[in-house]
């Protein structure tokens, strides 16, 4: 069940001089699976008018953790926001990641560890990830992923830490034949090379799209896939990589 | 006392006059799991043609300054589908249910008017003349006068229920639009729709949305809104629904006050799905403040001499 | 290499493509204690008329959602005083003259516009066909085409400097207007003018203000102001100069991008009295970043193939 | 010379639920007079669009001093602004109350001691004041401007503290026959008073009026007067009150 509330900001922290993890207090607690999401829209002004999405990174109870990228206007004003300050919340929204059975595979790219991090710690000891930056100071909460992960790579562009090179090249070296579901979430040329690699395997990627509802109701969000325009916020943002159209 | 907030528009009486706006609010079953649909005066259901509908390629939205354009295209899932997977839903609430509708040319609209006209479950039908997203033959309906003339009359021919003629604000004079609508039979107008607009992206130099162009929606064309709204009033004797940018209850009384019957909230449920409750609360809270009884008796109270008094 | 930002407007030659816009800048003197003039593309002047004019009753503004409603009213010092107290400031910098001109009928359009071109110091002439706020038998100069023919045309006869037609948005097609106004021989055309718009006290329930309506300018209505530029652009062969809510360089970007060969800005100047020469830096630092070398480069390079690619 | 600068706010304090103090530092120093006034602006977002006006409070080199109360948006949000963070500045701006002579009559209604307080203390021991407000916890400043003053006299409407009644009728009762220049601030309730009181006297009184550009370029803010139509902005705020046709 979604909700919209007014959720307080307890920390928010910058991580590098661009990425920031953001936890907001609701009046209550929610329920929420790995993959889902939220709106978070600053409050008081109509400049920004829309609220922006963002992977719900980390849960518990009635706290709620984002990890985001400072991409144009709203993301540069939310990291100017300070603890105790209020932001309208609505979520959880959309589908989750499908919950894997046995082992599962993880291929994050950048800020994509996001939508990911959730489900590798809902899981511990299940993913096999697989994290590719482009620098090293890029990786975050690594030793916390290698705590909840079976196992973990990374790769960074100049090979400054792990493999040196992108993180699909990694995948198919290391993952090309493990007969597990692959979880995705990176930027869109990481999710073509992908496609190109996995084929006609379960991969579950999830994808973005600029939004206004949220709920389904603007058809705003859409993108192109084999069954026709689907809706990001809720006939995703997770999808089947084989259905998308790239 | 809690004040008398119905309204009438044609032989349609709503409990108050906050309705959702056309393709701001689904297909009402999005909006239900924040708010409770009873509550609300009315719900427009998004533009709908005879056969579902595609619409334009993604993507379709994206933010101005306090507004947004969108270029949906009027995607929809057609008659057949609306009627038999989302009206049932609907009509389990007590409110009225208005369905925006349009064709790819006049045949069309007449067809799916004449439909929708004898579908039980649907109150009242709101013809969407502006399509600024479509390219067909009958596209400056909105604009021309001899063409909306035609259109509504043939329109109005076969619909016996309440018929509400959408208008676009792209013309010079929208009240001139409004008489020929009244003219021709329709029981309210509304407007406005979403003003033709554009956005380029100065480093790929293309336009930022699927298509060249889009509509601008929000808080942002909200003064051009109620000016259209105010010159419309007092040209009809029809009842008037005053849509455009309207966040709170303070700006939906100004549409009042210029004489609107009743508002249409759009954009606004995006950022607040509680925005059309908490507008009626607020118009409510405002009347008692007042000690206004009934809102009829704000409706078109605007004081035209110039305001030359400061605070 | 310091990229070229040079630009025509017939036969005016500006050293880049940034004016200030009619009624915002006043009589140029007001800015230059906060910038230097000489960096200026030009200067057009507030309205003038032959007589002083004393506008409207106060209030004349209001902050609306990312933009302003004036009701000025063309309020001005009349074509002797201009000339005898303001131009011979204006003459001491290196930058253009536009004076921005209207009447109250078309004889008096011909006389001040007769008078402007044989003004020396006066480098070009931009007519007002707009004047929202004012009442007059020509007040649909602006709206209806014929009126707007024989209007530039005689005009036209009396000006042999360069001749720039400014058109208001409150108009079906545009295009089409400026289609007339390049068929009746002006040099260019400027657009948008501000729209008309209105906003309701509602506890006073009358106009904010001292009018009832006003003109809509400001960042609100900049995506109307690029997609009216962009099908001006397309439908002329005449310079057009793009104004809309242009508050930086990447906002003035997107109207070169469409097509225009220069902008002019308006009400950023009051919240940034450096807007013009910082969005001047601002596109010459994108042309070298972008590796461009003459502005005349990017004037008009709009990708029209629908933009499918996201990211 | 008006500057166009970023300032840094170096201190935003409530005086009482909706009257607060701000402190911003400017890169240089001023210069400014009493009665003039400056207009600041929020950065960053579009909305609220215009700067705000607001009467010099105090001044020293580079620090400025604003006391104003919120309004509406543009108040509030100024309000909620924190130290360090920066706002726009246009100032000083418009013309200042002529240099009294000798001792001088001041008389100011709520908010409006923001006007004057500047010139109390700029001519220290010759100032009689008449400061009008509702409550007595709306008298802000009042030990310093006891001290800069030569003589102080208060009204709240109910008699909490000082005269019970308005302070036009204070006035009337105090220094109706002294001949000296008056400067006054306050509601237009309170000016118009004065002007009964006052008839062809001299009497420099700071008006208000919404504003754009603030430099005389909009003819936006004008008033009415005898003479015509005047803009606030630069042939004000301070005018004389015979000049005002209210
Ligand atoms: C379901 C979903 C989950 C997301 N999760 C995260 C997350 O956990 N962490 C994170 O940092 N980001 C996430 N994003 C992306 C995030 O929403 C955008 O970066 C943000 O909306 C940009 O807002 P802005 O105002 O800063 O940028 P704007 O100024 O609006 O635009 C800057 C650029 O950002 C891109 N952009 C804008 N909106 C979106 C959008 N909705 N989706 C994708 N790109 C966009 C555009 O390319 C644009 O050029 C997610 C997006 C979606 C749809
Ligand atoms: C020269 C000058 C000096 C001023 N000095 C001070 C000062 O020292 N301290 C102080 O608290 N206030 C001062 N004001 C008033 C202050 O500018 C307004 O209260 C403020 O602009 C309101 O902004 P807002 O966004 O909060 O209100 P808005 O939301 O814009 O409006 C709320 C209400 O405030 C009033 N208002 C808005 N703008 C103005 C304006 N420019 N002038 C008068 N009333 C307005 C209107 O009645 C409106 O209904 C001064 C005004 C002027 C013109
Ligand atoms: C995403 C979106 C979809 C819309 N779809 C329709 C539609 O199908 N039919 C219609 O008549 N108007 C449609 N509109 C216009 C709105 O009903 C309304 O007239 C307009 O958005 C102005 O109101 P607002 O500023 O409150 O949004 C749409 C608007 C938006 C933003
Ligand atoms: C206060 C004010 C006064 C204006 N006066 C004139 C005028 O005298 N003549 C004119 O053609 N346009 C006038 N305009 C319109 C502007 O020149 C411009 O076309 C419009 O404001 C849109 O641009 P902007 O959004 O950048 O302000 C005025 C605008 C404002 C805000
Ligand atoms: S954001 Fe509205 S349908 Fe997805
Ligand atoms: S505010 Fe522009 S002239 Fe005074």
């Amino acid at each position: 069940m979604n909700k919209f509330t007014l959720s307080t900001i307890v920390e928010n922290k910058a991580l590098s001089s661009d990425v920031y993890l953001i936890t907001v207090k609701l009046p209550f607690r929610i329920d929420a699976k790995p993959g889902q999401f939220c709106i978070l829209r600053v409050n008081g002004r109509l400049d920004p008018l829309l609220g922006r999405p963002f992977s719900i990174f980390d849960l518990e109870g009635e706290t709620v953790k984002f990890l985001y990228r400072i991409k144009g206007k709203g993301t540069k004003i939310l990291s100017e926001m300070k603890e105790n300050e209020k932001i309208s919340f609505i979520g959880p929204l959309g589908k989750w990641y499908p919950y894997p059975e046995g082992n599962f595979l993880v291929v994050a790219g950048g800020i994509g560890i996001a939508s990911v991090y959730y489900l590798i710690k809902k899981f511990p000891e299940r993913a096999i990830v697989f994290y590719g930056v482009r620098l090293k100071n890029e990786i975050f909460f690594f030793e916390e992923i290698k705590k909840f992960a079976k196992e973990i790579y990374v790769s960074t562009e100049e090979g400054e830490f792990g493999y040196k090179g992108v993180i699909t090249e990694l995948f198919q070296n290391k993952a090309k034949n493990l007969d597990l579901p692959i979880y995705a979430c990176g930027p869109m040329l990481m999710i073509k090379e992908l496609k190109k690699i996995v084929n006609d395997r379960k991969c579950y990627v999830a994808v973005e799209e600029r939004m206004a509802c949220g709920v389904g109701a603007c058809l705003g969000c859409v993108i192109n896939t084999v069954n026709g325009l689907k809706r990001v916020c809720t006939d995703g943002a997770v999808f089947e990589l084989r259905e998308l159209i790239l | 006392m809690k004040p008398s907030l119905k309204v009438k528009i044609g032989s349609l009486e709503l409990k108050n006059p906050v309705l959702t706006a056309s393709g701001t609010f689904g297909y009402g079953l999005e909006y239900s799991q924040f708010i409770d649909l009873n509550l609300l005066g009315g719900i427009i259901i998004k533009g709908l043609s005879l056969k579902p509908k595609k619409g334009n390629p993604p993507p379709r939205i994206y933010e101005t300054p306090c507004g947004m354009l969108n270029s949906i295209g009027l995607q929809n899932i057609g008659y057949e589908a609306f009627v038999k997977e989302k009206l049932p839903f609907l009509r389990k609430f007590n409110t009225k249910i208005v369905v925006n509708f349009f064709g790819e040319n006049l045949d069309e609209y007449i067809e799916i008017a004449n439909k929708l006209s004898k579908t039980d479950g649907v109150d009242a039908l709101e013809m969407n003349i502006s399509c600024p997203n479509k390219e067909t033959k009958w596209r400056k309906m909105g604009t021309e006068p001899e063409l909306l003339r035609k259109a509504v009359k043939e329109v109005r021919a076969v619909v016996n229920k309440t018929l509400i003629v959408k208008l676009t604000p792209q013309v010079t004079d929208i009240a001139y639009m409004a008489k020929i609508v009244e003219d021709e039979g329709a029981d309210a107008v509304s407007l406005i729709n979403t003003f033709p607009a554009m956005v380029v992206d100065i480093k790929t130099r293309s336009s930022v949305l699927g298509t060249l162009t889009g509509g601008l929606s929000g808080p942002a064309i909200r003064p051009i809104a109620v000016r259209a709204t105010w010159e419309v009033c007092k040209a009809v004797k029809i009842p008037v629904i005053g849509i455009g940018g309207i966040v709170d209850y303070s700006d939906a009384l100004q549409f009042l006050i210029v004489g609107a019957k009743a508002v249409a909230v759009g954009t606004a449920n995006f950022i607040n799905p509680y925005a059309t409750v908490e507008i009626i609360e607020g118009i409510e809270r405002f009347l008692i403040e007042e000690g206004i009884n009934n809102i009829n008796d704000i409706i078109g109270s605007i004081n035209e001499k110039a305001n030359n008094a400061y605070n």
